[in-house]
């Protein structure tokens, strides 16, 4: 019976992927035709990863870091350093000139994102050790000066030579294939996941629920939070390598605190807490911003509703969509799920197959229960109605 | 792993030994114990406000050793000085011979130190809760701190990542099978042996009270505790259930080679399980002994009847 | 450096940690009492910026000054019903979230009503008088922003120490469950808190837009985070500390600015800021908290 | 209740989405139709029917929004002007695909890729260096032609072979204005230089180079950061240093800021500016402080008649485009460049008498023509620049823009 059903699930997965591999070989088959399939694609599996590693330390810790944007930055800016053709240097560094001892060092992708990965995880740990010691509302105020920093610095002139300053470094080669692309964030989201599922993620989930009892259960509380720290934002580096290679550039100008939030936006989306929350998060808010872009465009009702164009009513506005409506709505969805469903899509549970399956009867299920509350309720007020009753009688 | 089943194995042996020795436990008797926890001079003082006051106490091996005293006499504080929460403003503590915790008043603390002792103790000497439970302390807590949301297995389960041979690298990649193998199949044996394995994957959140206590004993179980401190086991739980808890108590004792030191209100309990008694009032040691003698203590009749009307 | 240079920079610098230090005051307040950090407070500020825009279209200033400050109040305090309120009793988390997601609904919402052009601040002819005096210029504003400030405090301070009020806020700060079985209602003090902040953020950001003649959507959130590190470097609570803070924080960026370091402008503040918390986490005059186990 | 006006407003909010989705892969499945028949047919890359698309890639928002829209104004005038084109005999009408860069970087990406999925056949835009050169090299890997409006960035068109420019070049401009201001008597000036704008930078660089080269000094270098808008202990600093002129070549944003902030703290220069100051918008938000601010630009107007008359007349025929402009009928160059950069890819196509990318830019490489162009004629360098001599200088009298002089610099 569990051996038939994990086998089913097992055949469930492999045709998901094998479904998955399909798609993008349709879409890598013309690239210029799917263009713009590819690049949100890409930009959600990206963001995924950033997500994941944002919810490893916020969701699976329980530490409000905001600091994402800054590791991302760090890691756009050496990936694309080590990535760009050693032919080009001299024209994108034309300002400053690039420093000699970096000047012909190139290294293919995986290198520099490993590289990002390991400068970002030792300066997470660095500053992950006055940082982490702070109650959870200092810490996103520090994370988020420490991201404030990382951008100065990167944005320094002083430092010109190595990050060509705040103009960022331009012409990074792009992905060789969207397989490329998908398959380094699929191996990234893979490793995270399978540290939260490890010992070492139950320690963090009992910080994260009751960092007290942690402790007295032998779990050393700073050095669970640094190891999630490091990580995240270990992870967050590549992440940020990933989006310079997807927009072939890095600059400082990227990495603000509207990045954070826009990724806390598919954290909370999809769900503190869960892995397949923070992907699918990742995957709606990337895929919805370009998909309300109708939202964004001014419209007169004879371009919506055809056979208006000669009337008064034809030539009017819609209201309300304008530059800038599309955010407005996408702001509105947050803080409609932030205040009446505050578990996101997935709730702090893994998708599952068994979950999905289950979705129906789980709903009918929750009818039943609220029906019977209902009539609970229901029996309660004629009870104390009843009561009342009595006592006035008396 | 095996060094370590081989350690417990001796460990076991030797209070075995020890009890065999040794009839029941009697004051003069229990001298002669090996001496597993001792308090000299704890004294804590949080700002003007002395909580503990120059306590000592001693708790042997294979004792269930009870400290007692009316409502904020100072109870939880050396409860928490004990497992590393709070760093004791002065005084020492040993554990199995090695200290754990040593304090002297410094800085702006010594200005204003009021309580006794002064200058005896010279070292500043830390270590942190989970210090403290890795060296073989494990604790409960007043208001039960379980996790809440998630499974009973799980709360059990996380206790025994402390002493798991495992980096982070071998448990993200599985290279760490064979030990997170012993891990899972020891939490199912705790749990069968606290007949808890039928709510395995309940939220542990969702369980009646009393049966949260007892997970919450049983994770504590889990670290391999040697001493196992209880605070106030019985809160919140009726007659019936104390009468029970203290059965339990015993049980664990015995059958996980534990030495027990519980803070308690519960009179019935503690009078019945505990080989010695500590009562303390604002800090200060008042009286110890067994449970007779502190039962007929006319100190403690008075701190606890000064304190209230009815007992 | 010449006396006068150094004046001249001192001011800008003061006027600056003036409307800083207003704007601080406002994050202290609500931390003091809710436990949160209001990132939306520095938006209510970009907003109050726009309603002045918009207010004196039509009304003369002296009418539009008051119109600006009820309407960031009432903004405040809608903020506080619709987002803070049911969420009174969540996680702190959820709570800093939800402040997150106004601030980024309010940021969005006026890119879209106001578009994302920078426009341009009235110019109050009576604000904007200048004075000289040898080398250094300054005009009204400028010398007005601490002073206001300053007197501002004074009189919040004697309302916080004072009043029943003031009593009120200082219990429910302490301890909201025991303030609440005082008879102290809890959520009328919550929103008075709103009201002061939002009122002193709309001082605020008439003494810091008139200085500085544009409004952009984003020109809230960084001196938003600033006025909270401000706030932090006080000792958060603390509302003579969030003026000091705010003044520490204004002076310090026009010195870094003036250095040559423009880059590090705004970085300063946060090192700062973990100075700060490294060296007395209660900041400058906050109290040491004790944990509860 | 609340739960169920939730889950209302989630599944209007989904209901939405599945729309949004519907009518994009919609959009991909009729490009993915124009593209099989181009390969059929091999002529039309992507002209499906009568209809020829021309992707227009210009900031509505973000810093540069204002400059991009009157971009967009030349843009929809030349449209207006020539709304076809012809392509083996037959024509084809100009439809105009917009695509918002935001201003960003990060969206100038998805922008050009979405340009390039809906098929256009060349790109015109935009406004601000730091897109352009975000975006081009998608541009040219997928082949597609694009004539930059006012990047005027080295770097946008250097290493690129698919980007052109109508606009001059940050050098050029450079050194026009480092002339100027040597010549009227600055020797020494301070430079106000914004950290990670592309453009500023350039031209402050080049700016300085040529004035030490001149015998000027640059005596005090500023900068600040993008978003900036407290300019006084900078200010402060040039007052100190006692100079009479400030070259601040910033996007235009900032000019207010700087003016007004100049006035308060009794700094009294010449203010010296590149492209981006000539603009109404400065006028209206700085005032009398605007007063003697030089700029120069790609445009004056007066230097052409016919398109003089024709813009003007299109702009006042409809109020809306009035307002765009910032309720003025005044000509700026950004209006005559976006014109030009229009007119260029048409008179490319037609001369390529194809929609192949190659094929047309291989004839904008080629191209020198000097009929139909607001301020031709168009020849393009090595590298894709519009070779470009001379540049109009302007100065801010009384509240309007008025033509000063002519300067002309060789490379």
């Amino acid at each position: 019976m569990k051996t038939s059903k994990k086998s089913i699930r097992i055949i469930a997965d492999a045709v998901l992927v094998a479904l998955v591999i399909g798609y993008l070989a349709l879409l890598q088959s013309n690239t210029t035709a799917h263009s713009y399939a590819i690049t949100i694609i890409e930009r959600s599996c990206i963001y995924a990863v950033a997500a994941v590693s944002m919810n490893l330390i916020i969701g699976f810790t329980g530490q409000f870091s905001l600091g994402t944007a800054g590791f991302m930055c760090i890691g756009a800016y050496v990936t694309g350093i080590f990535t760009i053709p050693v032919k080009m240097r001299d024209q994108i560094y034309y300002l400053y000139g690039m420093a000699d001892c970096i000047h012909d060092i190139k290294l293919p992708l995986i290198a520099a994102l490993a590289l990002s990965a390991l400068l970002c995880g030792l300066i997470a740990a660095v500053i992950g050790w006055p940082v982490l010691r702070l109650k959870s509302d200092y810490l996103a105020i520090a994370t988020l000066g420490f991201s404030e920093i990382v951008r100065a610095i990167f944005g320094w002139d002083g430092l010109g030579k190595i990050t060509n300053a705040s103009y960022g470094v331009s012409n990074i080669p792009p992905f060789a294939n969207i397989f490329e692309c998908v398959a380094i964030c699929g191996v990234c989201i893979l490793i995270m996941s399978l540290l939260i599922r490890s010992s070492y993620g139950r320690a963090f989930k009992a910080v994260r629920d009751d960092d007290v009892a942690a402790e007295a259960m032998g779990i050393n509380l700073f050095r669970t939070k640094q190891l999630s720290f490091v990580v995240s934002s270990a992870f967050a580096g590549v992440a940020g390598g990933l989006l310079a290679v997807f927009m072939r550039s890095a600059v400082t100008s990227t990495f603000t605190v509207a990045l954070t939030y826009n990724i806390l936006l598919m954290v909370v989306l999809g769900g503190i807490g869960s892995v397949s929350g923070s992907i699918i998060g990742a995957f709606l808010v990337t895929g919805s911003q370009e998909w309300l872009r109708f939202l964004d465009k001014e419209y007169v009702f004879s371009d919506l509703i055809p056979g208006l164009s000669g009337t008064v009513f034809g030539s009017a506005q819609v209201p309300l969509l304008r530059n800038g409506f599309r955010m407005v709505i996408f702001s509105i969805l947050l803080m409609v799920v932030v205040l009446f469903w505050n578990h996101g899509i997935t709730g702090s549970k893994e998708l599952s197959w068994a979950r999905i399956i289950s979705i129906p009867s789980v709903l009918r299920e929750r009818k039943l229960r609220k029906a019977e509350e209902a009539k609970r309720r229901e029996q309660e007020e004629a009870a104390a109605r009843a009561l009342e009753k009595e006592v006035r009688g008396q | 792993m095996s060094v370590q089943e081989m350690e417990k194995r001796k460990d076991s042996a030797a209070a075995e030994g020890v009890k065999a020795s040794e009839t029941k436990s009697e004051t003069a008797a229990a001298q002669k114990k090996e001496n597993v926890l001792r308090l000299e001079d704890l004294t804590m003082q949080f700002g003007g406000v002395v909580a503990v006051n120059n306590l000592s106490l001693e708790v042997n091996k294979g004792e269930i050793v009870a400290l007692i005293g009316p409502n904020g006499a100072g109870k939880t504080t050396a409860f928490n000085c004990i497992t590393g929460v709070y760093q004791p403003t002065n005084g020492r503590i040993t554990f199995l011979g090695q200290t754990l915790m040593e304090g002297c008043p410094t800085g702006r603390a010594a200005k204003t130190y009021a309580g006794e002792k002064a200058g005896k103790y010279t070292k500043n000497i830390h270590h942190s809760p989970d210090e403290i439970c890795r060296a073989g302390i494990a604790r409960t807590f007043q208001n039960i701190r379980l996790f809440p949301k998630q499974s009973v297995f799980d709360n059990v389960l996380v206790a025994k990542h402390m002493r798991a041979k495992q980096n982070p690298f071998t448990a993200t990649f599985g290279l760490n099978h064979a030990e997170e193998k012993r891990m899972r199949e020891e939490t199912w044996a705790l749990l069968k042996e606290q007949n808890l394995d039928s709510y395995a994957s309940y939220e542990a959140g969702s369980l009646p009270y009393g049966m949260q206590r007892r997970l919450e004993i049983a994770r504590a179980l889990a670290t391999d505790p040697k001493l196992l401190c209880l605070d106030e086991p019985a809160a919140g739980m009726n007659p019936q259930e104390t009468l029970d808890l203290s059965d339990f108590i015993k049980k664990i004792r015995d059958q996980y080679h534990l030495t027990i030191l519980l803070i308690e209100h519960h009179m019935n309990l503690v009078m019945g399980i505990s080989d010695r008694i500590y009562c303390i009032d604002f800090g200060k040691l008042i009286a110890k002994g067994t449970a007779e003698e502190v039962a007929n203590d006319p100190k403690v009749i008075s701190a606890y009847l000064g304190m209230q009307e009815v007992v | 450096m010449s006396l006068s240079y150094f004046i001249q920079q001192l001011l800008n610098g003061l006027s600056l940690g003036g409307a800083y230090a207003l704007i601080a005051i406002g994050y202290t307040m609500v931390y003091g009492i809710l436990r949160m950090i209001n990132f939306a407070h520095g938006d209510e500020f970009m907003m109050a910026g726009y309603f002045m825009i918009y207010s004196i279209a039509v009304f003369p200033w002296f009418i539009s000054i008051p119109i600006v400050i009820a309407a960031t109040v009432v903004l405040g305090v809608l903020i506080e019903r619709v987002a803070y309120r049911p969420l009174r009793n969540a996680p702190r988390m959820s709570v800093m979230i939800s402040a997150i997601g106004v601030s980024y609904l309010l940021e969005n919402l006026a890119n879209y009503l106001f578009t994302a052009m920078p426009q341009s601040y009235p110019q109050i002819p009576i604000l904007k008088y200048v004075y000289n005096f040898g080398d250094i210029s300054v005009s009204r504003v400028t010398i007005l922003a601490p002073v206001l400030t300053i007197v501002l405090t004074v009189l919040l301070v004697m309302l916080v120490n004072k009043t029943k009020l003031g009593m009120a806020m200082r219990a429910c700060s302490k301890d909201q469950e025991t303030a609440k079985i005082m008879g102290i209602r809890v959520d009328n003090v919550i929103t008075m808190t709103f009201v002061i902040g939002c009122a002193l953020a709309a001082v605020g950001s008439i003494l810091y837009f008139t200085d500085r003649n544009t409004v952009q959507p984003y020109s809230g959130s960084l001196p938003g985070l600033k006025c909270f590190v401000a706030a932090v470097i006080g000792g958060i609570g603390n509302i003579p500390g969030a003026v000091v803070g705010g003044f520490i924080v204004g002076i310090c960026q026009i010195a870094i600015t003036a250095a040559g370091y423009s880059v590090f402008s705004d970085a300063f503040t946060f090192v700062l800021l973990f100075i700060i918390l490294l060296v007395r986490p209660s900041g400058l005059f906050g109290e040491k908290a004790v944990d509860k186990v | 209740m609340k739960k169920k006006l939730m889950s209302l407003l989630l599944a209007g909010a989904t209901v939405m989405s599945l729309v949004g989705c519907g009518s994009s892969s919609g959009g991909a499945a009729s490009s993915d139709t124009s593209s099989a028949s181009a390969s059929t047919e091999g002529a039309a890359a992507s002209a499906s029917g009568d209809t020829v698309k021309i992707g227009i890639f210009e900031p509505k928002t973000g810093e540069n929004g204002g400059g991009g829209a009157q971009e967009e104004l030349g843009i929809e005038y030349a449209n207006s002007v020539r709304p076809t084109v012809k392509v083996g005999g037959k024509e084809y009408t100009v439809q105009l695909d917009w695509q918002d860069n935001q201003s960003d970087k990060t969206v100038a990406a998805t922008a050009a890729q979405k340009l390039i999925s809906d098929g256009v056949v060349g790109v015109v835009g935009g406004y601000g260096s730091g897109v352009c050169i975000a975006a081009g090299s998608y541009f040219s890997d997928a082949k597609v032609p694009a004539i930059g409006t006012s990047c005027t960035n080295a770097n946008v068109t250097l290493g690129n072979d698919y980007y052109f420019r109508t606009c001059y070049l940050d050098p050029f401009q450079g050194k026009v204005m480092a002339n100027w201001a040597y010549d009227n008597g600055y020797k020494e000036v301070a430079t106000i230089d914004n950290i990670g704008n592309e453009y500023t930078s350039g031209l402050v660089k080049t700016f300085t180079d040529a004035f030490t080269a001149l015998g000027g000094t640059v005596k005090d270098a500023e900068t600040f950061q993008t978003n900036e808008s407290d300019f006084k202990a900078i200010l402060t600093n040039i007052k100190k240093s006692g100079v009479k002129a400030v070259f601040a070549p910033t996007d235009y944003l900032y000019a207010p800021l700087l003016l007004n902030q100049a006035a308060d703290l009794g700094l009294s220069v010449q203010w010296i500016a590149g492209d981006t100051w000539y603009s109404n918008v400065l006028i209206k938000d700085a005032g009398d402080n605007a007063n003697g601010v030089v700029a120069d630009t790609f445009y004056s107007e007066g230097g052409n008649a016919d398109f003089d008359k024709g813009f003007k007349a299109w702009i006042d025929a409809d109020s809306s485009r009035k307002a765009t402009n910032l309720d003025s009928d005044a000509i700026v160059g950004n209006h005559a460049v976006a014109y030009d950069a229009y007119m260029v890819m048409l008179d490319a196509i037609e001369s390529a008498d194809s929609f192949d990318g190659t094929k047309i830019r291989d004839a904008i490489a080629s191209m020198d023509a000097s009929d139909g162009f607001a301020c031709g004629p168009y020849k393009f360098d090595e590298n894709g620049d519009a070779i470009k001599n001379t540049s109009y200088i302007c100065v801010i009298k009384d509240g309007a823009w008025t033509f000063q002089s002519e300067e002309k610099v060789d490379n």
